[in-house]
């Protein structure tokens, strides 16, 4: 949209509100006790004041779903729209409204099963924004039914003699598609690599996209025992570039250096092989975004309405 | 002269020897049609034709005649391409009746248009003679055989050597002979040569000078020929133009319309017969500071609308049957979360893919009740291609102020149609104002309906103090409870309630009392509005209504059908089989007629 | 004895000495709810106490109590979750009115049924009496604010020791109470005991001996105190069951019902609340040969379904709201097709994610008129949870025999009530025969529609010398002209007239003339005919009238309706609003009320 | 499906029919004169005869397109349903009737814009069919419009000012997909390229996709005429798990061994480079496939409702 951008800048400008997490705080979360998403939560919370964002200009926008009730828990805006589908609306609002900061919180199923479409393509525009997906492996909202990041065999109530298929690997999926700008993966359960991979992704210009492990204590519970239980089952990722977190060598063991830039390495790490990799696999900048290529002038109704003018000139009798 | 005259003739024309060898009909109006192979260009001086015809002060309507097929295999009944256009004295409002002189590039186009009923029966035909003594004898016995068929009908055929005429000019024939046509036009309809020299340059200005120089060099051929050749010439009187005027076709009135409208935002994805809108705008958008977005599909792209609206002001999103069926859910969405959003359904024949070039107007009862859930929402039908300029205008102002969804019903005839109307005064009070970024007062709170207008106010992201968000789900958003859910339905319709009392009752076209009473909406009005004339006109009691709004529906609509003795309703439509026992009830039943025969192609 | 006799009592008990220390209360029905916080069972005491109730000859009608959370955090009004057992002496057919006793866990989950007036006036409530002297002072403020807010009711409420008695037995109280509960039920219910140790075998089947053991123990602990210490019990007559009943919600009833009618193919995307249907599917349809194909969306449901029509055996795809518009599309090209295919709609509150735990009607005018083009279908619906079984076999017969599509308008009501029914009597014949793959004869086309009947012969891949290639394009099947459109649609509306002509007029309730004759459709059938009941008994002339097929609609209804001085509709739906000043027209109009009160959660 | 696939396969083995090619046409094409879909219409043809596929067990499942007009010129069945759409319907056929030959044809926009979520699930449910994607980079059927696959700034009717990203490159994302069975390339101007590669799709037991360049003379021309007219731009990839054609080592002189388990050398070959890379870039047929998993048994109707009585019992009063 053409109006607002420069006196809302002038307004950040002239504006000396300092936000605490606080000021950032809806309503008590309705998730069960345990859920993951109370943590990426609070990971986003202490992001949104660390980078003191406006309330008033951001915007959490969400599809249906345990995880896609997020925004009601923020106190700025927010759009919980449909199943599937945060991502178009994501779309429309940062074409029309470059100046705002926008994210995206989808769940598994949300992101990759109904909406897979929008996934594909979003990842393809590489507009500017945070593109969350929480993993739980499952459908939560709708009572435990398989999704296809449940892994081969585990049960549900619609494959109750456990999923047919192996789990889609999102990253690996991600990774493949044309124009991909960046790609993490983190665990909501380990809150400084969480929030680490949130501010990277924030940072980055372009279509940010990161899955986050989630815990979902009522339905895949098991799932998640092992990463919890073990670090040594999971393997850093780590690089100036991507994702360095202080204080955690100790805890995970595995900590490997890799370079976001190189494509190749990323698409080998994000292969299944009994490993969980958490860090940056990929990131380029340099690749096009949807929304700047369409720079707009900033006219008014009347300028408007003389080039109208001109055009219905063209179709004079 | 290698014109041969059919024994047979539509109209008796005086050659005798001292007289003037042609004679002028003098009509109120008639129809012409250009009809060749796909390539050839029929549509092109088509355009023309219809361009210079509006200039100079005629009532004119341009229709495309499309095939199936991209490029359909040359000379195939089915695959013929071209542009029908109606020429009267007066203004005209609808393609009319069956096409009464026709030129034809070839027999086999001409055999696919006689096939479907298209020609009067007494027609007059211009047709490429080439074929007859083709090289290629399947051709050769093809004509052989279409013309056998032709001798079934009353048409004057007059066979003319197009190719050979305008190899004396071109190398490529078929690269020529639609401007040789237009100079036979030209003449035959006493059009002004200096008007279609500028139209050639108009429609050619991308290309060189030379091209110009040989397109005016075939018109000139074309019009010497007609004149030493033919024995007929058609006068129709026109009225000087006296106020501004612009032709275009109902889609390209939508694109500008929705400038008008200070939109800034189209989303959409390719589908005949809406894509042409998108194709206009893509190409000037810009200069508006808006964007054209093709999504990855229909629902991606009501989607993107429904986004940058909610971020500030109105976008809308444009398609046809099928794609509407894909933007069902997100409508929806949009009821209940009151976000404003204007829908541009051009319509097709359906159900399913159906027919993707032919006017229908079977998404009504979609449109206005296909969302699960009670989902009231306003829908709206544009009549004329002016008609199609002026909704966009209307539609966003009424989505904005009742946050509310507004689906405008166009259709193929009118996407299609070329016609003059009176040039748009530009007020830029048309244009959406700048959403209001400024705090929202302390204590307001979203969805605080005024309980008697069902109207609230939209916080738009930017407004410190309006942070909420909007949802789609009853119970996250407010209470999950049957009074919540009662009282917002309510609020919800109330609002199309208070719209709908601000609307004036239609008006009657013909007398305000009678026998008959016709209601239409969307493009038959034209239609309509003739045949209640011709009826009148034989003395018959009809009288005609047409409805702009088809929800909610206008008011006083009772009063007024309680004045006529009969109501029936004209829909390019199927309702219920006649078969059908079916008694009494709230269904809605409907008189339709289907009319797509005049310019089936 | 910790009860608390609260000073307001509902109901005078004599409690003089001498006299027995209960009355018991001579009642034709009674209506009780347990509710508590989820995860503490009051689930399966609610189930059991409702089939034990089945079993012993009384009419039953039990509904679940849902919160809007998976998980809501405990002790909170929104997080009530439970079951509500209507009970009667003679059939009961709907949820009836508010609750007359409450067996409560906590005084916040009370709240909610409360403020969401779920309650009688005058309802006796049992309520756990831990929270008054909870350590947790938050706790005990809590508890005495709400006990202040049930003073302005005429509850009569007692509080019971219920976490005390159980940590006689169990060491976690969460997983015992409920076991507890159930025996005071028994008690006051005069519930046979060794049914109810039956059901507890039959629920705890997949658990240890031990369980059972300690869930009986509780049960007998819940029976002894309620003996010792309560005033009341109630004594609701029953007559002994002399046919073979079953007992299941509605979606268990459309899982069966799919099977009885032989089809091998469900494709589904989880929906509320339509899901638990394909669990229960999921978990037998594998026995039968079946499949239930879980697909990445609704529309590639919609999709998989048709294809598997297509290629033999008649399938399903079973949705709610947000999933019938999604397939929106897919239903347009079935219907072009003529493809067989059958669409459970289980409907939920809307538009949009709506309210999705909860009962509306809304999907009706979308289910009929939602698809754009003139898509003539067949929309049906069960009244009542043995419908949801029967309704199944005849949608997929007429879904074959006329190539079409068929509409099961299920709802929230019906997917969640259980209540007893007839032991369908299978027939192996409503299981759908083999497609015939024997040869195509001779000279026999696809689309050869029998003009009278509108039907037409369906090739199934597999079947030689029938193959042709099924298309939506209605202009690459035939040819691309209005008088095959004008047919085909003849032919596609002419088939539901056909079977419009083989129902039978819907039988009245009541008289057959009348003051008023009350219209309604699908699971609003017992209450309406209930309240007919009441207001016959209280002398009003009043009948009402049950529609099982929507579209087309059953014949004789003009004939009926001509019969009653007026005629009005009851359906769980948002009309127009009434300040709308709208007259006259094709709009349906429908009085319509909420009803989502009395179960609401 | 449970009834008729013995009685089929011994129908199957008493055929003495033999079909000709000609037994497989249809009424003539109408696509444009010099159009690429000739060419793939030939060429499936000559592969149904020497398969000797039955006419009538055989479905073609198409979308909307110039493309998916392809099953109405052939004289097996077929199914012409909705844009985008194809797969879910061939999924369906393929679930009640695995005793049938289902290929399936869609055009660029059909597979990778609208139909991209089910394209990106069939490739994981891995059922036993052939797909086959038409890409002349364009949507024809509706007059030019950027497409997917569109490279970056070739013009069209609703970009007139040239495609603003980069193409989507179809084999790189597919082969990011979990599941992926079989993933080719191959150009129609080049029939014997693409009758084997069709043959190696056919024979593949899984879900076999084939992404076909395709002439598009009426919109995009100038892109393929450096496939045309310049073979050396051309790479073959070469293997006996893949395509090997004889006689074509003259015209295109850049061969290339690629073994098709490789999932990380195809990863790298299917990268944008220059080069035009044809042959089977992966392969495996270990992979589960979903129809497999859920084998039925046959039982009759009166089996049925004797076992429905069994469960009639569990709900009895
Ligand atoms: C169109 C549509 N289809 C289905 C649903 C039902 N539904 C709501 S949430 C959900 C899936 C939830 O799983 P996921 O996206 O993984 O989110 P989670 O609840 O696990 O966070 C489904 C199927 C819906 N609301 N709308
Ligand atoms: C739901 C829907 N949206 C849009 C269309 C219009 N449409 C028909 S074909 C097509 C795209 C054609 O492009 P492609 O899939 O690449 O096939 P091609 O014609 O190039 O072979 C579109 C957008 C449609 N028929 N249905
Ligand atoms: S069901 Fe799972 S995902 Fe949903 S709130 Fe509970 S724990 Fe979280
Ligand atoms: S438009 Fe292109 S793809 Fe379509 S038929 Fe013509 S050449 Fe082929
Ligand atoms: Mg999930
Ligand atoms: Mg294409």
């Amino acid at each position: 949209m053409t109006i607002p951008v420069n006196s809302l800048l002038q307004c950040a400008l002239d504006d000396e509100r300092i936000f605490e997490r606080a000021d950032y705080e809806g309503p008590i979360p309705r998730w069960c006790p345990g859920c993951g998403d109370h943590s990426v939560l609070a990971a986003t919370q202490r992001l949104l004041a660390d980078e003191q964002l406006q309330p008033e200009t951001t915007v959490f926008v969400s599809g249906i779903g345990c995880s896609s009730r997020f925004p009601h828990y923020l106190k700025t805006y927010g759009f919980h729209g449909l199943h599937g589908r945060a991502l178009p609306v994501a779309t429309g609002i940062k074409l029309h409204r470059p100046d705002l900061d926008v994210f995206v919180v989808m769940g598994d199923g949300d992101c990759t099963s109904i909406g897979a479409g929008h996934w594909v393509h979003a990842t393809r525009y590489n507009i500017d924004m945070v593109a969350l997906m929480l993993d739980n492996n499952i459908y939560g909202l709708t009572k435990n039914q398989t999704s296809p990041t449940t892994p081969q065999n585990y049960p549900s109530n619609t494959q109750p003699r456990g999923s047919w298929l192996p789990a889609l690997n999102p990253v690996e999926a991600t990774l493949g598609i044309t124009n991909a700008s960046f790609v993490a993966q983190t665990a909501e359960w380990i809150p400084p690599h969480l929030f680490a991979t949130l501010k990277a992704a924030y940072h980055h210009k372009g279509f940010a996209f990161v899955r986050i492990l989630q815990r979902c204590p009522k339905y895949t519970a098991p799932l998640f025992e092992e990463g919890l239980k073990n670090p040594d089952s999971i393997e850093l990722l780590i690089h100036e570039d991507g994702v360095m977190v202080d204080g955690l060598e100790n805890a995970y063991k595995n900590q490997m250096r890799h370079d976001p830039s190189d494509i190749h390495a990323a698409r080998r790490l994000a292969e299944e092989d009994g490993r969980t990799r958490l860090g940056v696999f990929f990131r380029d900048e340099s690749l096009p975004r949807y929304e700047e290529l369409r720079r707009l002038p900033v006219i008014t109704a009347e300028e408007k309405m003389a080039r109208l003018s001109d055009e219905l000139d063209l179709h004079a009798v | 002269m290698t014109t041969k005259a059919q024994t047979k003739t539509a109209r008796a024309v005086s050659s005798d020897s001292g007289e003037p060898r042609y004679e002028v009909l003098e009509l109120p109006e008639h129809t012409v049609e250009i009809v060749s192979d796909s390539g050839e260009g029929a549509q092109k001086c088509g355009q023309i034709l219809g361009a210079v015809t509006a200039k100079m002060g005629n009532g004119v309507w341009t229709v495309e005649i499309i095939p199936a097929e991209i490029e359909p295999p040359p000379r195939s009944p089915a695959g013929g391409s071209g542009n029908r256009v109606r020429i009267g004295s007066e203004a005209v409002t609808n393609w009319g009746d069956e096409t009464q002189l026709v030129v034809a590039f070839n027999e086999q186009v001409l055999l696919g248009r006689h096939r479907l009923g298209a020609l009067a029966d007494d027609a007059t035909i211009l047709l490429e003679n080439i074929w007859a003594d083709h090289p290629d004898e399947t051709i050769q016995s093809a004509w052989e055989e279409a013309k056998r068929e032709f001798e079934q009908t009353n048409y004057r055929i007059i066979e003319v050597p197009m190719q050979e005429q305008c190899l004396t000019v071109v190398e490529d024939p078929r690269r020529g002979k639609n401007m040789f046509v237009l100079g036979m036009l030209a003449w035959i309809y006493h059009r002004d040569l200096d008007l279609c020299r500028d139209q050639i340059a108009h429609a050619f200005r991308k290309k060189s000078e030379e091209i110009y120089n040989r397109n005016v060099e075939l018109l000139d051929l074309g019009y010497g020929w007609a004149e030493e050749n033919l024995d007929f010439r058609i006068s129709i009187a026109a009225r000087p133009i006296t106020e501004p005027m612009v032709v275009m076709n109902g889609n390209e009135a939508v694109a500008l319309g929705a400038i008008a409208a200070g939109m800034e935002l189209a989303a959409m994805y390719p589908i005949t017969p809406a894509t042409s809108a998108s194709h206009e705008l893509g190409d000037v958008f810009e200069k508006f500071g808006g964007v054209v977005h093709q999504a990855e599909d229909e629902i991606a792209a009501a989607g993107v609308a429904i986004g940058a609206s909610y971020s500030g002001k109105v976008a809308y999103t444009i398609t046809s049957g099928p794609g509407l069926a894909l933007k069902t859910e997100f409508l929806g969405l949009a009821v209940m979360i009151e976000m404003p959003l204007v829908v541009v359904d051009v319509q097709r024949g359906g159900p399913a893919t159906g027919l993707p070039t032919k006017v229908e107007q079977s998404d009504l009862l979609a449109a206005i009740f296909g969302q699960p859930g009670d989902a009231p929402h306003v829908v709206m039908a544009p009549a004329t291609i002016e008609d199609c300029f002026h909704v966009m205008v209307t539609a966003r102002r009424i989505a904005e102020t009742f946050r509310t969804v507004v689906i405008v019903l166009s259709d193929a005839n009118l996407a299609t149609g070329v016609q003059p109307f009176r040039r748009p005064e530009l007020d830029p009070a048309w244009v959406a104002a700048p959403p209001d970024l400024s705090p929202v007062p302390e204590g307001l709170k979203p969805y605080e309906w005024d309980a008697k207008t069902g109207l609230s106010r939209r916080f738009v992201p930017g407004q410190p103090g309006g942070m909420y968000t909007v949802t789609g789900d009853e119970s996250s958003r407010v209470a999950y409870s049957s009074a919540v859910h009662q009282h917002s339905s309510a609020m919800r319709s109330r609002k199309i309630a208070v719209l709908q009392s601000t609307l004036e009752p239609p008006a009657v076209y013909g007398d305000d009392t009678g026998e008959l009473l016709v209601v239409g909406w969307g493009s038959t009005k034209g239609a309509i509005e003739e045949a209640v004339d011709r009826l009148r006109a034989d003395g018959m009691s009809v009288s005609s209504l047409h409805l702009s709004f088809l929800s909610p529906l206008e008011p006083g609509l009772k009063e007024i059908f309680s004045r006529f003795e009969k109501v029936m309703t004209v829909e390019i439509n199927y309702s219920d089989d006649p078969w059908r026992s079916t008694t009494a009830t709230t269904r809605p039943r409907r008189i339709s007629t289907k009319r797509t025969a005049a310019v089936d192609s």
